[in-house]
């Protein structure tokens, strides 16, 4: 049934065959997936899922930032560190748990700060972001990353027991499977022009997050990022939609975003933000969150 | 008609730690006028209930939920599962068993 | 705000720290964790990550079953296992990767088939099963011996792009949170009293299955056990509702089964069934599904 | 009333490849004795929104979709979200807007 391809070599059709029996993957779909560079921003609780799926994949080429170093609170949710990782670069660390899943793919491992001065150039060398980051500023920054570099951006977030998933910049035109050809999705500002007041923000460090939270959403933005990369259509993506969980009661939510919005400030036709920005100051955070000693200790 | 108006309010994403963490309320909103006898309009909009909730609902730090006559940056605000922003936001005239969610956005990874 | 636990060592504290800090867990919630034994009956798609967040968690003891050897085409998805971890057991490979992961839990592999003449024994160690497996015959075995030995099976199943996730076997009687005392939630056989026809049952080998749609439902399977462990009551739990998740368009959805049933043949007051069974027999199938040649090589 | 039934059928976990792997349908179904002149009731029960997929929607294998009058052991079926047997199954009475749900279970890992 499923066709030998040209281009894809006999260790892949068997090693991917699970896959590549899906009607929605196929040959054609690995041999997309094989082809594909992905960057994924974190190497914590959403990176880690996220990157060792899209490994297990084939994905040709995934990039992964993370200045932080492994820390033991880390490790319950952070599945790509072990015992023996702390203190070692995350970057480092999650590359090399990826290696040994797949030695076929290349791995780069970026052992940086993201910042408003190198994050257009690295990401640059691929097709789609993974925000897996864990503050407001960088979350900015990578949404206006994504649109000026014309990539989509694959955003999940989760705290506590709640964890929300979408799909920014989302470009029809790159999808020749896509009917609506001009149609584009909203970005991160267009939702969210203004960020949130700094005592608002809660983080994992300081309010917990049940391990598994991180596990599914960035599991989840694995499967968008392949969906995506196959060249499923924005109908069954999670764009203009955001999926909303909440572990404490097992309730999902798929509710309807708003449109992009023709006066935003970067996705707009005339944009009045044409470079990357200082985030720290536009949205009164640091984006270094260095683990807090708890009270409890 | 006098009949009250049921509406469902939610929270989530940590916005339900305002409200004594309570995620789910049922509430029956009286007739405006005999609640806001200065009331210019007659039918509860979100705006109107942006208020109610201040008046009723919030236990403390309203700065963390509303700013000025909205809500603040940062909190989704969803009509039956979908963006306020396609139902006119403030002005939207609330129907009977409406589902009104304050969904507070993460940023955590 | 948290208080310092006699039980708890502050090394666990500090570990643990991301999740004590939630309310649902707890120090209370964390000695539990440290103090429950988990079984995961199959090393899979499902057992992998479902495993990987309870090892997180700091569960005391984890148990983990699968009689089968590591092979290239399964790492796509069974994130335990690496390229030369290839024909070796999965339960010993993942207990491996396990213990790299925590060292402070107990871990046992089963390189076995579990089967009608030990599953009993085996399971009566542990205080929750994970259904993690891949055939019906087994399926209805472990809910036999949920029923048997009165422990409930956190069941969680997942082929192309779908997945389901419930709990069968839920008693109040063990939570002594739960108000509702004498609730027993329904059990597989109140809801499936019939096994299907053979050749109306799919497989991963021959039918495929993308990589993060057993991620998610282990991954939520392991946030399961864990709600479980620590006391959360059954409204909140996957008790008497079925989750069903279809990563096509990423729609869940939540549905209401129907109770526990007065006359079902194992968990009624008055069983048909007392004892194990022969379930290739019952199921009219085969439980060792072997991976078939593929066509497409 | 004359008004055409409309109810939403949904098929899933595999159970939409036996119906040309359309996952939802929208259908019309005609007064109940317009299709079924013999039939001794006036309204529409699950039974006989069987036989109508049956006649109109099932395009293969029909025993790995029906066994008997009823559904295969396997297949779950879903009145607005909840199991059958809380509205007593075969006998139910199909209601405007309705969405029957018609679910494979799986057995995978
Ligand atoms: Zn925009
Ligand atoms: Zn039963």
């Amino acid at each position: 049934v499923v066709k030998i391809s040209e281009k894809l070599p006999k260790w892949a059709i068997e090693r991917y065959s699970r896959q590549i029996l899906l009607p929605e993957i196929g040959v054609k779909g690995q041999e997309k997936l094989m082809g594909a560079k992905v960057l994924v921003v974190g190497a914590g609780g959403l990176g880690c899922p996220a990157a060792v799926y899209l490994a297990g994949a084939g994905v040709g080429e995934i990039g992964i930032v993370d200045y932080d170093q492994v820390d033991l609170t880390n490790i319950h949710r952070q599945i790509l560190h072990s015992e023996a990782d702390q203190n070692v670069s995350k970057a480092q660390s999650a590359a090399d748990s990826l290696r040994s899943i797949n030695s076929k793919i290349k791995l780069t491992p970026y052992n940086i700060e993201l910042n408003p001065s190198n994050a257009l150039e690295i990401s640059a060398n691929y097709d789609v972001i993974l925000d897996c980051t864990d503050n407001v500023p960088t979350r900015y920054m990578l949404n206006d990353v994504s649109v000026l570099n014309k990539m989509p951006l694959i955003s999940g977030s989760a705290l506590k027991m709640e964890g929300q998933l979408t799909i920014y910049g989302y470009r029809a035109k790159t999808n020749q499977n896509d009917k609506g050809y001009k149609y584009i999705g909203p970005c991160y500002r267009c939702v969210f022009p203004t960020p949130p007041p700094p005592e608002a923000v809660g983080s994992c460090s300081a309010d917990g997050v049940a391990g598994p939270i991180p596990g599914v959403i960035g599991t989840l933005q694995a499967l968008e990022t392949i969906k995506l990369i196959v060249g499923q259509t924005h109908d069954n993506l999670l764009v203009g939609r955001l999926l909303l969980f909440d572990g404490e009661d097992m309730s999902f939510r798929n509710v309807k975003l708003r449109p992009r919005n023709p006066e935003c400030e970067i996705c707009s036709e005339s944009p009045k933000i044409t470079k990357l920005l200082n985030y720290e100051v536009v949205c009164r955070m640091q984006s270094k969150e260095k683990d807090l000693d708890l009270d409890i200790l | 008609t006098m009949e009250p108006l049921k509406v469902h309010i939610q929270f989530g994403g940590g916005a339900e730690l305002l409200f004594d963490k309570i995620k789910r309320r049922e509430v029956e909103l009286p007739a405006l006028k005999k609640y806001y006898p200065d009331c210019k309009h007659e039918k509860w909009l979100i705006k109107d209930l942006l208020v109610w909730i201040k008046d009723n609902l919030l236990k403390e730090r309203p700065e963390l939920f509303l700013q000025g006559d909205s809500v603040r940056p940062g909190i989704l605000v969803l009509i039956n599962d979908a963006d306020w922003e396609l139902y006119g936001e403030l002005d939207y005239e609330l129907q009977q068993n409406d589902t009104i969610m304050f969904i507070s956005t993460l940023h955590g990874g």
